[in-house]
């Protein structure tokens, strides 16, 4: 066989475009602890599949969609992938939730040379030619957060995240921010995911007496901790928590009792204003159930089906490396208000959006960015993050 | 290991079970190729002192067995020394087979290598234990589907292929018919003389076929100890443990 | 037919299936999923080894499988990076200036490959003498080896920088220069994790048989009696123990570049379950039982997850259930039963009786 | 007060006991004599209800009870000391012995006259009976099967390991039991002195079948022995 | 000084959540000897009966005291469904059934998620339940908190006043220490066996119940805390209850102070470290019941 360094002898797997429909990989967790999250992500895509479908598909041809469990397991994401792709010959895939099931899964698509859709806020940093980034990177969702706490005057914050790539990436970058930014970070703390002991480290973020939260838990681990938090008599008032990974879907397994007042960053909301996001929140709870809440992770996941087929149609082909080519400027009337994909990065414009959660478990916009931010996953752009990647 | 046997030296051997004296200053000599039988009323402390000595109960004061100190060591290293034991209540490798059970039992001193091949033809003594035990023809059967009486002797066989230079049996001819105990007890007569043996059992009639010297236990302390006919006459032995005729009502004394 | 002859005719057809049929029959995809399966068969049969014989559940294989495998990858991510540079990652979440110094022998790649099974086998040696040692055994002893699992991976994920956290050591693209994209050299790897099992189960197979295999039963069924005999049992386990230790890193080690990844999410407590309900499905005391229980359950979640994305895990757990709850021998001991069943066709099939009077509930 | 009759019954595919019949009249003690291995311990177990026969039918008081799990039987009016010193380890003496008086009527009564057939029990009532030494165990194991007076006991060895001023009391209890208060007994022993002193019918078994039997006492040492040693 | 009787305080309190969670295994596990992998989804089966329970009685107050005996029933049954269906084949071969229940905890998370879905699920507490109690400056103490506290105070009391003194608590014992030997005293093992479990079942439904006012209401509830409490049963003793009282509470306290001073993950290792260096001493846990017989 081939030694390493040679050239590339291994070509991609076309997708199988033959007959009058065309695979898509569907690739979340439908069993284990991410379940919670990326079946509603599941669900967005699905949703977004079938308005295609019912509108006449792409280049005329019907998605046909399928889908596999990675089982919050990250192996097993790679597997399920290559499976996608070799064997369905699926002609792109949407999915994964945590940034360790997307790193277990790049090398795969980039053998293969196929495409996966990635629908979920993350750390930055990467950048690989078959992944597409739809949700937001951190120059447009944490360093907006940081710059909210910072223009409401807050010196001090604590951060609390759960023990993996995301938020310890995140923190990294919160901390240099801090220091340019005359912040004190009082203390950091981390918990392994699916934690749900958190009396020490709220104990601590008491003591710390600072004036902020800066919240990176992932899924269970923040149901524990808000009820900690309030048990230990910290509100919103005296010391509030600006959240990262809670939407309104994990708002309603959190309880409004615990979490009014607090604050949250992301780039959508339920209650994001325009026609394209009640036509959304509309059909999603026409087919899911009026009491499921749509997010920004759904919402990204939902976009990412739609940019999708913007560029295939652009492209005028399903050829990966074709529509690749054709991504750079595809633009789409998102629920978020509209989006662009930037073909260097492969990563999208996105509006920055800090919402404060009211007593009807709905997230309402306190502030935002005033129109889609750029992207840069390797934040070239700011001087305090030079040593950073 | 040397070639003849040991004697047992037993001094001020202490057992207590968190303040309860179970055996109580005992000082007991046994002669090298002797076979001592010990006796004692049920709770007497028998059991109690072959654990001390095989080291499966902490005990206090001495036990040499021919120049070696026995308290205080390792279960397994007292073995080792040439100590084997039967238990009261037959304790086999249910899931092997009795000739595996044998073999096993035969070697402890057999060198990493030798363990790591497979046994080849039935090693000699393991043979010859078989037919000794009368469990020849039941050689592939497992141990754990042998009767009562079964398991018994193939204990004794372990502890002859074991090669234990002081055999120390508990109860060993327990749940045996007549002639089984008399086979048990020619068994013993033959290999006792190069082994040292300490018989415990509350069979009156096979102690008389078979002692030559008894020990009793009483309440953790010696209570008398000679020949089978001075034990037997000895009025305080009648008393605790031997009863006199059956409509006599007889005092139990084991426990306090 | 001896049972020697039967030994040597099993052990062709395990040949001709792994290295004939195998190759000829499946896609470059389902080998190198097959090629993963025999991972497991690996720890599988270290798993037969130590439980089926010798009544040690271990559910912490996991970690033993991990510490092989992350010395491999660490060593193949050095590989990758080149001389005096740093794996990815490490420059990525590390910001380090410098290879750790506990990383720099792995770039030696004898170093690396002797660690694969070493430090598997040192860790359970030092594990292994103190809590044997002391008598920890039965459920005392399951639910500390299943701790240790979830302790390793709290520490692995813990230590992002040097480790890969959670993510683990991904992207490994070359084997000893070998190209792993490459189908070609992927099918290589298949046939050395094939040979490797074969290999240890011949090993195995004469462990079980000698004199060794049959005390490691007398230790399962009455340590302290054993003892009696003159032996330590506290050896006796820890030699299955630290064999089946060293069956796991060397699977783990071949894991890495079957699969290209080695993560704390397969060496926690839901992997290390999963290795011994493999084995507990192909029959734990046969010899083939483990590799035919590993390789079913594995292929079983594939495919079962293949076709019922939303519902299989009920079937994985309902296989688990009925398997081990209905057929304690494991699929191993279907044949003699059906055997049993031909033969006993004239009297009539008498009902399994419990063993009398259990003398004290087992622990 | 017992029938069993062509009784067969074994383990897993091996058979035991090949069409045992062994009848227990009233108020009478029968024994059941034969080598180690005969199937003597099979016969009770099957008797009890611990191993289902395979074949043939256990009759209780003119009932069928072959079907019936122990506990049942027991509440019948069974009783079974099984061979070897069986305890609840973990019990003390005490509760070993309240665990079976337990909701019974006349339980405490019953307690203490099966303690002052053992008194050497007395003293031993807090230890737990893991800890009790082998003839300690035995005779607690016997105590323990009174309790529930029944009406036939099944008694299995139950002299082995009790010391002999012991082994008197226990002979002259059961042949007080059954003379009367009308208890019957199933006895197995090796004793043959004893249980020929006690049994009005002995019945030898080898080989899983019964191969002799004949009226008890004394007197039928010889041909008991010769029956024996075949 | 307040910092450390903070420390103080949430360390009881892991303490008392490890002990609630091992209570019902203190039982299973300790006395039956069935190690029972599916004790966490009991656990959650009590959650859902919490939420369940919500949508008709909408006062939390009320609806929080109704679950404790109902979800100690549907808890208790399932106990019993898997006890008939399973566990009583397996009582000769106990390490087995961990991974005979493994799968059946495989299968009821899985049913968990397409009944109530996999998202979590929310249960609202009543108000004092979610604020804390004033101990002078600074240090405050959860109300949740001190009433798992009790509720843990008052469970342990009433099983062991149930195992040590009544009827049902001698059977329990000897049915595990010697099955065929209980039967034959006139026992009815199965009946026993499956009471056991309900009762042990039916603390974890209780545990459940109580774990709604602490975190997430969801299928993998369960989880995340079944190791940690099989380590407390494992630690204080097999039948031993006061082994696993004392247990969970040195593990709470080592946990939260390790964890003060490093952090979570340190914290867990340690714990880790300190039970295999604890079982170097007490190698059977802190208290053991020996026998004489070599089983
Ligand atoms: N671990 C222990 N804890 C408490 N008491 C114990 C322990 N082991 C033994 N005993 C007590 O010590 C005494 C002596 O027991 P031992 O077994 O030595 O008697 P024995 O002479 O062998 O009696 P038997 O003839 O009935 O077998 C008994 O009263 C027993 O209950
Ligand atoms: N659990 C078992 N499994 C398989 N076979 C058994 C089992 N128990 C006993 N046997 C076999 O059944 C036969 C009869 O055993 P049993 O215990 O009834 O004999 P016994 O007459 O009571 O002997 P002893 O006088 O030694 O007690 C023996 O050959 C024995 O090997
Ligand atoms: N990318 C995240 N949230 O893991
Ligand atoms: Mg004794
Ligand atoms: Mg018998």
């Amino acid at each position: 066989g081939s030694k390493t360094g040679e050239n590339d002898t291994a070509g991609g797997v076309t997708a199988d475009t033959s007959g009058d429909t065309v695979k898509v990989g569907l690739l979340n967790s439908l069993s284990g602890t991410m379940a919670i999250s990326e079946v509603t992500v599941r669900d967005a895509i699905m949703l977004a599949v079938e308005e295609i479908n019912a509108a006449g598909g792409v280049l005329g041809k019907k998605i046909a969609p399928v889908g596999e469990d990675g089982a919050s397991d990250w192996p097993t994401f790679a597997e399920k992938a290559e499976k996608l792709i070799k064997v369905d010959r699926v002609a792109a895939v949407f999915g994964c939730w945590t940034s360790a099931s997307r790193k277990a899964v790049k090398p795969v698509f980039e053998e293969n040379k196929a495409l996966l859709f990635y629908p979920v806020q993350y750390e930055g940093l990467e950048q690989s030619p078959y992944i597409f980034y739809t949700g937001a990177t951190t120059n447009q969702q944490i360093v907006p957060g940081l710059d909210y706490l910072k223009a409401q005057g807050k010196k001090s914050v604590y951060l609390v995240g759960s023990d993996y790539v995301f938020p310890r990436t995140a923190n990294k970058i919160i901390k240099a921010y801090a220091e340019a930014n005359g912040l004190t970070v009082l203390g950091e703390d981390y918990a392994p995911l699916g934690s749900t002991e958190f009396g020490t480290i709220v104990n601590k973020v008491k003591a710390s007496k600072a004036e902020a939260v800066f919240n990176t838990l992932n899924g269970d681990s923040n149901v524990a901790f808000f009820k900690e938090y309030k048990s230990a008599g910290l509100t919103a008032a005296s010391m509030p928590v600006v959240s990262v990974s809670i939407a309104e879907e994990e708002v309603k397994s959190i309880g409004t009792q615990y979490l009014a007042g607090q604050l949250t960053a992301w780039n959508y909301y339920q209650t994001t204003t325009g026609a394209a996001n009640d036509k959304f929140v509309k059909a999603y709870k026409a087919k899911f159930g009026a009491d499921k809440p749509t997010s920004d992770p759904m919402e990204a996941a939902y976009v990412s089906v739609y940019l999708w087929k913007a560029m295939v149609e652009k492209a005028g082909s399903f050829d990966v490396e074709k529509v690749k080519g054709a991504s750079d400027g595809v633009t789409f009337e998102a629920p978020e208000g509209l989006v662009t994909i930037d073909g260097a990065t492969q990563h999208i414009h996105k509006t920055a959006r800090i919402g404060k959660i009211g007593d009807d478990g709905l997230i309402t916009e306190v502030w935002n960015s005033g129109g889609p931010v750029k992207p840069d996953p390797y934040l070239k752009g700011y001087t305090w993050a030079t040593g950073l990647s | 290991m040397s070639e003849t046997a040991g004697g047992l030296r037993i001094r001020g051997l202490r057992v207590a079970f968190d303040g309860f004296v179970a055996v109580d200053g005992v000082d007991l000599d046994v002669a090298p190729g002797d076979i001592r039988f010990l006796i004692g009323p049920n709770g007497a402390g028998k059991t109690t002192l072959v654990d001390a000595v095989t080291g499966l109960v902490k005990a206090t004061g001495s036990a040499l067995f021919g120049e070696q100190e026995l308290l205080g060591r390792e279960v397994h290293r007292i073995a080792r020394l040439g100590v084997g034991r039967t238990f009261q209540t037959a304790a086999l490798f249910e899931e092997l087979t009795v000739l595996q059970n044998l073999d096993i039992a035969a070697g402890a001193g057999r060198s990493p290598w030798a363990m790591l091949r497979r046994r080849g033809a039935v090693p000699d003594d393991v043979a010859y234990t078989l037919e000794t035990i009368g469990l020849a023809d039941r050689r592939d059967a497992l141990a754990g589907t042998l009767a009562h009486g079964q398991k018994q002797w193939l204990e004794i066989g372990m502890l002859l292929v074991q090669n234990a230079r002081l055999l120390l049996l508990d109860e060993p001819v327990a749940g045996m018919s007549h002639e089984e105990r008399e086979a048990t007890g020619e068994l013993l007569g033959k290999v006792a003389g190069e082994r040292t043996v300490v018989v415990i059992e509350h069979d009156m009639d096979f102690l008389r076929r078979f002692a030559r010297t008894v020990t009793v236990l009483h309440a953790g302390k010696v209570l008398s100890e000679g020949t089978v006919a001075q034990v037997q006459a000895d009025p305080k032995v009648q008393e605790v443990y031997l009863g006199h005729a059956s409509d006599e009502p007889v005092a139990q004394g084991a426990e306090a | 037919m001896s049972p020697r002859v039967r030994a040597w005719l099993g052990f062709g057809l395990g040949a001709v299936v792994l290295f004939a049929a195998a190759p000829a029959l499946l896609t470059d995809f389902r080998l190198s999923l097959l090629a993963k399966y025999l991972c497991f068969a690996i720890v599988a049969v270290g798993i037969g080894l130590a439980w089926g014989r010798g009544g040690l559940l271990t559910l912490g294989q996991g970690v033993f499988f991990g510490l092989g495998g992350y010395a491999m990858a660490m060593h193949l991510k050095l590989a990758d990076a080149g001389e005096g540079d740093m794996p990815d990652f490490m420059q990525l979440y590390g910001q380090l200036d410098e290879l750790p110094a506990w990383w720099a022998p792995f770039a030696n790649p004898v170093f690396a490959l002797a660690a694969t099974v070493l430090l598997p086998m040192l860790v359970a040696f030092g594990l292994g003498s103190l809590v044997f040692r002391r008598r920890v055994r039965g459920a005392y002893f399951a639910i500390l080896s299943q701790a240790l699992a979830a302790a390793m991976v709290i520490l692995l994920i813990g230590q992002q920088g040097t480790t890969g956290g959670t993510n683990g050591l991904t992207d490994i693209e070359g084997f000893f220069g070998y190209d792993l994209d490459d189908p070609v050299n992927q099918r290589m790897v298949y046939f050395i994790i094939a040979g490797v099992l074969l290999a240890l189960l011949a090993l195995t197979r004469q462990l079980m048989h000698s004199r060794y295999g049959e005390l490691l039963v007398a230790v399962r069924d009455s340590e302290e009696r054993v003892r009696f005999l003159g032996y330590n049992p506290a050896n006796v386990k820890l030699v299955a123990y630290v064999v089946a230790a060293g069956m796991a890193g060397l699977a783990g080690a071949l894991f890495v570049p079957a699969v290209g990844i080695i993560s704390p999410a397969l060496i926690g407590i839901v992997p290390s379950i999963e290795f011994v309900i493999g084995v507990a499905v192909g029959g734990r005391a046969a010899l083939l039982g483990p590799v035919l229980g590993a390789v079913a359950v594995a292929w079983a979640k594939t495919a079962l997850s293949e076709r019922f994305p939303g519902t299989w895990t009920y079937l994985q757990g309902a296989m688990f259930v009925l398997v081990v709850a209905f057929l304690p021998g494991g699929l191993a001991s279907l044949w003699g039963l059906v055997k049993r069943r031909r033969e006993a066709a004239v009297p009539p099939a008498p009902p399994a009786e419990q063993p009398v009077l259990v003398k004290e509930a087992a622990a | 007060m017992l029938r069993i009759e062509g009784v067969f019954a074994g383990y897993g595919r091996s058979t035991v006991l090949h069409g045992v019949d062994v009848t227990v009249d009233d108020g009478t003690v029968t024994a059941v004599l034969g080598h180690n291995g005969a199937g003597k311990s099979t016969l009770l177990r099957a008797a009890i209800g611990l191993l289902r026969p395979k074949q043939g039918m256990v009759l209780f008081g003119g009932e069928d009870v072959t079907k019936l799990p122990p506990h049942v039987r027991v509440a019948r009016g069974m009783a079974y000391v099984p061979q070897g010193q069986q305890c609840f380890p973990h019990l003390t003496t005490a509760e070993n012995l309240q665990l079976v008086a337990d909701g019974r009527r006349g339980g405490r009564q019953a307690m203490a006259s099966a303690l002052d057939l053992f008194p050497a029990l007395h003293g031993l009532l807090r230890r737990r009976a893991g800890l009790l030494s082998g003839g300690q165990r035995q005779q607690l194991a016997i105590a323990r099967a009174l309790i529930t007076r029944p009406k036939l006991l099944l008694l299995d060895e139950p002299t082995e390991g009790i010391q002999p001023n012991v082994v008197a009391e226990i002979e002259q209890a059961v042949l007080s039991l059954a003379g009367v208060d009308g208890l019957s007994v199933l006895l197995v022993e090796q004793h043959l002195g004893f249980a020929l002193r006690a049994a009005h019918r002995y019945h030898v078994l080898e080989s899983g079948r019964v191969t002799s039997s004949g009226a008890g006492g004394t007197g039928a040492e010889p041909a008991v022995r010769a029956a024996l040693t075949v | 000084m307040t910092v450390i009787l903070g420390q103080l305080f949430t360390g009881v309190s892991i303490g008392a959540v490890l002990l609630l969670i091992a209570l019902g295994l203190a039982l299973t596990f300790g006395q039956m000897n069935v190690i029972n992998m599916a004790h966490g989804e009991f656990i959650m089966a009590g959650a859902y009966t919490t939420y369940v329970l919500q949508q008709t009685i909408t006062d939390a107050g009320l609806s929080l005291l109704v679950a404790l005996p109902i979800a100690f029933a549907v808890a208790g049954a399932m106990g019993v469904l898997l006890e008939w269906a399973l566990i009583r084949r397996l009582y000769t071969r106990p390490l087995d059934t961990l991974l005979v229940t493994w799968g059946v905890s495989l299968m009821l998370q899985q049913l968990a998620r397409d009944v109530f879905g996999a998202p979590n699920v929310q249960t609202a507490a009543p108000d004092i339940l979610t604020e804390s109690t004033s101990l002078g400056a600074d240090l405050s103490i959860a109300n949740s908190r001190l009433f798992i506290l009790g509720l843990v105070v008052l469970a342990v009391a009433a099983l062991t006043a149930a195992l040590k003194f009544t009827p049902l608590g001698r059977r329990i014992r000897a049915v595990v220490q010697n099955r065929d030997l209980a039967a034959v005293s006139g026992i009815p093992t199965g009946r026993v066996d499956r009471l056991t479990f309900f009762i042990g079942s039916g603390l974890a439904g209780v545990a459940g119940v109580a774990l709604t006012l602490l975190g997430p209401i969801g299928p993998t509830m369960g989880t995340n805390i079944i190791i940690d409490a099989f380590l407390v049963v494992v630690v204080g003793g097999i039948g031993q209850l006061k082994g696993s009282v004392i247990v969970a509470f040195v593990l709470g306290m080592l946990q939260a102070m390790v964890e003060y001073l490093t952090t979570l993950s340190v914290a867990k290792v340690i714990v880790f470290i300190a039970i295999v260096a604890f079982l170097q001493w007490r190698p059977q846990g802190l208290f053991t019941l020996r026998t004489r017989s070599l089983a």
